[in-house]
């Protein structure tokens, strides 16, 4: 256990200190690893989500409307003061999040993923329709806001950037393990493995899904305001279905259900992406398919599983590994 | 010695003759400056998946011509160009970090950003953070420099208001007495722009148009069927759509198939770029715009050997036609060079460093393959405006303009230091009475 | 008097046609062990639905602790102090045994701090004592999955009994296990509902295990409650022997 | 808005839904008996569009009647349906029949953003179109307007005959009542010694046909561009979800109220146009969890 828990601890600790080294030595890394990390807590969220099975096909809408809100913010205030910002952007994610979460959490499976497209999909045609009010498929600027009241340059501000977001991963990413140990956070396994059991016990499966989806709203769009700020823009296009898609595809990338896996499937998505779209212009999505493909079928524990597989350790809690507790529990119900 | 003039020679030599050129310095090449590099390098940012590929496509394929070409004629004063792309359809945040590495990681000397106005306008801060010489060289959004000043980004070509101007005045010379008017633009920033500003033109030269519908349908919808029975009913004596590619395609196809084009005048400012794929389904007498002076058949331009021989080597290459952004590219490519040569010329003859090129593009004039552009103080290009209506012709099987007009880009762009839409509404009818150059179709 | 902790009066429902309850008036007292017996799809099962908010009567009204609890759901009834357990047994797959009873305390007792760890909560040892006294003691950091189904329907019962209610309500608690193993689940089962005081209500179809562990038997046939009393009185009954037993 | 007005927004909601009808109705299928919510369907869409206006430029270019153009769009889709459902079915799908539903639809979604790459490396990124089923066709004034036969008859009428035969199919061929049995009860099926993996691939290839058809159909209404699978898929989930998962007349009805939908959008607030199929299935799902004609699935115990 201690032995488990000190291999882990030292992984999580390299991880950070690489990452947080990497822009030092070069320095376009920085902002794709900001955005990278920013993309990483939005699919913390689906991973939260994926907990309980459910997947959600909309959670765009979280990250674009927390954008936005930042946009309005900076707008109404003249620049506006980071922290602001990002407050704004949290607390609309949130309400976004309790609002549609109160209706949404009475669904399961492709109806729950189909609602939240649904609602993502309403987001993406306002946000393109109210063209006057939200600069339409243009989207609006960001302008660069002031850090504690100082008037950065760039450079320094996409430090800050950089440097805020990672120590918003380390302290989330911890915080999230603890909440999916907590007794609520386990309550989201029990939802998928037998929700009839659950209210049996007294609680509401439908609050716990609440809590986690709120939770993950708040997540999602946390990333999507420190995204937005740091490429100073907001476009309808990150309401779109196929960028929900993509946080869908980055958690299994990195392994459903561990806290590690959001970061290093967004980590290497972002990385793969931007040298797949390089380098193979033509067919990048094709790239990114295959790679998702290889990944379901033959690495079905994402890059999380690889690297249990390639050092022998396991580098998560829990009590089973899900995917193959999730396999034996399909073939249970069929 | 044009450029161009090399062109058909390189299409012969081939990939063959590319090879070699890449390992030793080609023989025609003039000794390169003091201090030049051993090769400069540029990004475009293009279109080459989703829909607007179809403008992204061609202007790759152009651009990978024209430097070929130049390269073969021993580049920009000796030093060779290689171009790298970055895909825009990948989306606006990849282009942003593409942007970065480029231009940090792979140290490009000029950035040729972009084609949608969206990633212009995000590009254009980022330029001037970085201090990069960035050319706009076909978005069409007026903002840019009508929101804030930039040194280091440039626009080599006009922008949606000169191009909605244009179409305006050509409307109301060759049908003044219509009354009535309906919009059916995509729905997404430039479709509500440019209808903002032809509407604001319209309304100050002819208050009394009504316009009957404003129709926004989805951007890439499948499907018209409503909006034509809805205008079909309406019968507006103009219809108006600044959409392009597919949309554009299909909206033509479904309207001329139903007859709603031989009730309403058409208006299609970016038609140029459908004229081939539209074939004979584009009927007679829709008016038509080519962003800019841009025309396969540029009535000034046809029988230049130079100008011919492109046209014939990219229709080669391409198997069709170049449109507007083939020419869009031309231009920021002749721009680039044009600034180099005039910054090694101020430089005594060495080769000159990233301000003294910026420094050397304002005020520069260039051509690419139409007329000359000239680059105003807000470093804006003033670029002429080729409006025409379309003719049947044998001799090709799609529709070609007649009844020309190129208007004059000082007449009809926004002056220094204006915004767009309030500059419109206080046009005068002496906005009318403009000197124009008229063309009519002459044969091949 | 003492009022009976759980009271169905006239409770009625049918599935599409077919009648599954047509009156059923059952009480049960405080302290006892009723087992319910019938024929087989009689509709024992749905009895505990009811009982239970999982479906709603037509018609009638159970009461719990003089509470109208016909309305409310599986949650609200289970929180008021009657659990259950299953005939297939229901256990959250993804978690070891300890883990699913240690879920079952902390929705007891409430605990809701995201920070507060499941494997801690005070309830831990607690619940070992629990698994100790059903017979699982062994199995407290197995996965639910692996096991057989003698030792998941401990579990089962065990969840349940995690909760501290006031009425147990179990379904068939031996069906799908062993002879042998039958006696060894009704005597964990007898001895705990003994040291937690917990009143009971077991569907059964073994009549040796009803006459060994019930206190009462209630008979159920065609939708009613046709006879009560002690085992050994209800056992002997021609009508029962003939029409529940099949002698 | 007047009567007149109300006729000519039904007329153009219906052209649309049959059209709508068609992509939904595969997916639906395959959902039933596979339990798939499968992403490339739209991919199925566009691929045999552009198939259809393919053999559509070969028919003319090898100066044949063009009345052959009408079977060639049954052929297009018959060919994508068959070739490349089968090839995914088999390659793919069945290894995963076992894995969690995210899983599943992940798959498809890699399939998707494949065959995206595949559709510009085979047709290129110009729009595309080969109108001349539309054209032979010729033009029908309704109301005063102009309206195309190709639209306003052959696609209501060919989804009408789509809804019936499928009907007809499920009810009374074998094959369609092993879909069916397996569609409403899928252990039980096995139980009684269904091929399950037959059934599968059979209903995937008519679902990819379906697709295919609804594709190859509109390829004389409109100019294919890259990207429009994407589109349709979202709006044939709307669908699918608006019926309830499995419901091949619900899918009719549902397609028929967001065509409707959104062709009167167009007259009364075109600002509202492109929302509609997303309100309608949150309004129906609202007051219907499982859909107009679903089920209510309940756990046993």
């Amino acid at each position: 256990m201690a032995g488990r828990l000190n291999a882990q601890a030292l992984l999580a600790v390299a991880a950070v200190v690489l990452i947080a080294a990497a822009p030092l030595m070069a320095q376009w890394v920085k902002v794709l690893l900001t955005i990278a990390l920013a993309k990483g807590l939005a699919v913390l969220g689906i991973m939260i989500l994926l907990r309980a099975g459910q997947v959600s096909f909309g959670h765009a809408m979280f990250y674009a409307a927390s954008a936005y809100a930042g946009a309005f913010v900076g707008r109404w205030t003249g620049g506006g003061e980071l922290f602001v910002l990002i407050g704004a952007g949290l607390a609309v994610s949130l309400a976004l999040g309790l609002a549609i979460g109160v209706f949404v959490v009475r669904y399961r499976y492709i109806f729950f993923a189909m609602l939240n497209l649904a609602f993502s999909m309403v987001l993406f045609s306002i946000l393109e329709k109210f063209f006057h009010v939200t600069g339409g498929s243009d989207g609006m600027r960001i302008a660069r806001p002031t850090v504690l009241g100082m008037e950065l340059e760039r450079a320094p501000f996409e430090y800050v950037m950089f440097y805020l977001t990672l120590g918003l991963v380390v302290g989330l990413a911890w915080g999230v393990r603890r909440y999916l140990a907590s007794p609520l956070g386990q309550a989201l396994a029990a939802v998928k493995s037998n929700e009839t059991r659950l209210e049996y016990l007294g609680m509401s499966a439908r609050h716990a899904l609440l809590v986690g989806y709120v939770l993950s709203a708040g997540l999602a769009g946390l990333g999507g305001v420190l995204a937005s700020i740091t490429q100073g823009l907001a476009t309808p296009e990150i309401a779109y279905w196929v960028r929900s898609g993509e946080f869908v595809f980055i958690a299994i990338l990195g392994g459903a259900g561990t806290v590690a896996g959001a970061f290093a499937g967004a980590v290497v998505y972002e990385g793969v992406r931007s040298y797949a779209a390089a380098y193979f212009a033509d067919i990048w999505q094709m790239v990114l398919g295959a790679v998702l493909l290889a990944i379901i079928l033959f690495a079905p524990g994402g890059l999380v599983g690889l690297a249990e597989r390639l050092t022998g350790r396991r580098l998560r809690g829990g009590s089973a590994d899900p995917a193959v507790a999730a396999d034996q529990a399909r073939v249970g119900e069929r | 010695m044009s450029r161009f003039s090399r062109i058909l020679s390189v299409a012969a030599v081939g990939l063959a003759a590319a090879a070699p050129l890449a390992l030793a310095p080609p023989a025609l090449a003039q000794d390169a400056p003091e201090g030049a590099p051993e090769e400069l390098v540029i990004g475009i940012t293009a279109f080459l998946s989703g829909p607007a590929s179809v403008f992204g496509e061609p202007a790759q394929a152009a651009a990978d011509m024209l430097i070929e070409e130049l390269n073969a004629a021993g580049g920009v004063a000796g030093v060779p160009l290689r171009a790298l792309y970055v895909d825009e359809g990948a989306g606006g945040e990849h282009v942003l970090s593409e942007y970065r590495r480029l231009v940090q990681e792979e140290g490009v000397d000029a950035m040729f950003a972009s084609i949608s106005s969206g990633n212009c306008n995000q590009v254009a801060p980022l330029a001037e953070d970085l201090q990069m010489l960035n050319i706009m060289w076909d978005c069409g959004t007026q903002r840019i420099f009508e929101e804030a000043d930039y040194r280091y980004v440039f626009r080599t070509q006009a922008h949606a208001t000169p191009e909605m101007l244009a179409t305006v005045l050509y409307l109301l010379r060759t049908k003044p007495d219509f009354q009535t008017i309906a919009v059916v633009n995509q729905d997404y920033a430039w479709g509500r722009d440019s209808w903002n500003i032809f509407l604001t033109a319209l309304q100050a030269l002819k208050p009394d148009v009504e316009v009957v519908a404003e129709l926004f349908p989805a951007f890439g919808s499948p499907d018209y069927s409503a909006e034509i029975s809805r205008l079909s009913a309406l019968r507006p004596d103009v219809v108006l759509s600044t959409a392009w590619g597919g949309d554009l395609d299909t909206f033509v196809l479904q309207s001329a198939q139903r007859g709603l084009m031989d009730i309403s005048t058409f208006v299609l400012p970016l038609a140029e770029s459908s004229l081939e794929r539209l074939g004979t389904d584009l009927p007679e007498g829709v008016i038509v715009g080519g962003r800019g002076d841009h025309y396969f058949l540029h009535p000034e331009k046809v029988g230049d050997a130079d100008y011919d021989a492109f046209v014939a080597a990219f229709r080669e290459q391409t198997g069709a036609f170049p449109i507007y952004p083939v020419f869009h590219v031309a231009q920021a490519l002749s721009a680039l060079e044009g600034a180099y040569l005039g910054a090694i010329e101020a430089n005594g003859g060495a080769w000159p460093d990233r301000e003294q090129v910026v420094d050397a593009m304002a005020g520069l004039t260039f051509a690419g393959l139409g007329r000359e552009v000239m680059i105003r103080e807000d470093n804006q290009g003033l670029e002429d405006q080729l409006v025409g209506t379309t003719v049947h012709d044998d001799a090709y099987d799609f529709a070609v303009l007649d009844n020309m007009m190129i208007f004059d880009a000082e007449d009809v762009t926004t002056p220094v230091g204006a915004e767009s839409v309030s500059w419109l509404s206080t046009l005068g009818p002496e906005m009318l009475e403009l000197e124009v150059d008229s063309f009519s179709h002459t044969g091949p | 008097m003492s009022q009976p902790l759980l009271e169905t009066r006239d409770l009625q429902i049918q599935f599409g046609g077919v009648v599954a309850a047509s009156g059923v008036n059952l009480d049960v007292i405080e302290g006892e062990t009723l087992a319910i017996i019938g024929p087989n799809g009689a509709g024992k099962t749905t009895f505990l639905n009811l009982c239970t908010g999982y479906i709603k009567p037509s018609a009638g009204r159970v009461t719990f602790r003089g509470a109208d609890i016909t309305a409310r759901s599986p949650r609200a009834i289970t929180r008021l102090g009657i659990a259950r357990a299953f005939q297939i047994p229901q256990l959250f797959a993804e978690h070891t045994v300890l883990e699913n009873l240690l879920l079952a305390a902390a929705v007891r007792d409430r605990v809701w701090n995201p920070f507060r760890r499941l494997a801690t909560l005070p309830a831990r040892g607690e619940m070992l004592a629990l698994l100790d006294l059903v017979g699982a003691g062994d199995l407290a950091d197995q996965p639910v999955e692996v096991l057989p189904e003698g030792r998941r329907k401990l579990v089962d019962i065990a969840i349940a009994l995690a909760l501290k209610p006031r009425l147990l309500l179990l379904d068939e608690p031996t069906s799908g296990v062993a002879s042998a193993e039958k006696f060894q689940i009704m005597d964990i089962l007898a001895n705990a509902l003994a040291r937690e005081r917990v009143t009971a209500v077991f569907v059964e179809h073994d009549m040796e295990v009803v006459r060994r562990y019930a206190s009462r038997v209630a008979v159920w046939n065609t939708g009613k409650i046709t006879h009560s009393g002690p085992p050994d009185e209800v056992l002997s009954d021609p009508d029962v022997r003939r029409d529940v037993i099949g002698l | 808005m007047t009567w007149q007005l109300a006729f000519l927004a039904t007329l153009d909601g219906l052209a649309y839904a049959a059209l709508v009808f068609m992509v939904a109705v595969g997916l639906t299928l395959i959902f039933g008996v596979l339990r798939i919510l499968n992403v490339a369907h739209g991919s199925f869409y566009a691929i045999g569009a552009y198939l259809a206006a393919s053999l559509g430029i070969a028919i003319a270019a090898g100066g044949l009647s063009p009345w052959l153009t009408f079977p060639a769009l049954i052929l297009a889709a018959v060919l994508v349906g068959t070739i490349l459902g089968t090839l995914i079915e088999r390659a793919l799908l069945r290894y995963v029949y076992l894995k969690e539903d995210v899983l599943q639809l992940l798959v498809t979604f890699a399939v998707f953003m494949i065959l995206e790459d595949v559709q510009r490396l085979v047709w290129g990124v110009n729009p595309y179109f080969e109108a001349v089923p539309l054209r032979l066709l010729g033009n029908i004034s309704l109301g005063g307007i102009f309206y195309t036969n190709y639209q306003i008859l052959v696609l209501p009428a060919v989804a009408l005959l789509i809804l019936v035969g499928l009907r007809l199919f499920l009810r009374t061929t074998l094959a369609g009542k092993l879909i069916t049995a397996v569609t409403e009860d899928r252990e039980m099926a096995t139980a009684i010694g269904v091929d399950t993996g037959r059934v599968y691939l059979i209903t995937f290839v008519i679902g990819a046909t379906l697709a295919a058809l609804g594709g190859a159909l509109a390829s004389p209404t409109t100019s294919l561009v890259p990207g429009m699978g994407a589109d349709m898929i979202v709006l044939s989930f709307a669908v699918v979800a608006t019926a309830g998962l499995g419901q091949v007349e619900g899918a009719a009805l549902a397609a028929l109220l967001i065509g409707l939908g959104r062709s009167f959008a167009v007259y009364l607030m075109p600002e509202l146009e492109v929302l509609v199929p997303y309100l309608v299935m949150a309004l129906v799902l609202l007051v219907r969890p499982e859909g107009l004609f679903g089920v209510a699935q309940r756990r046993r115990i």
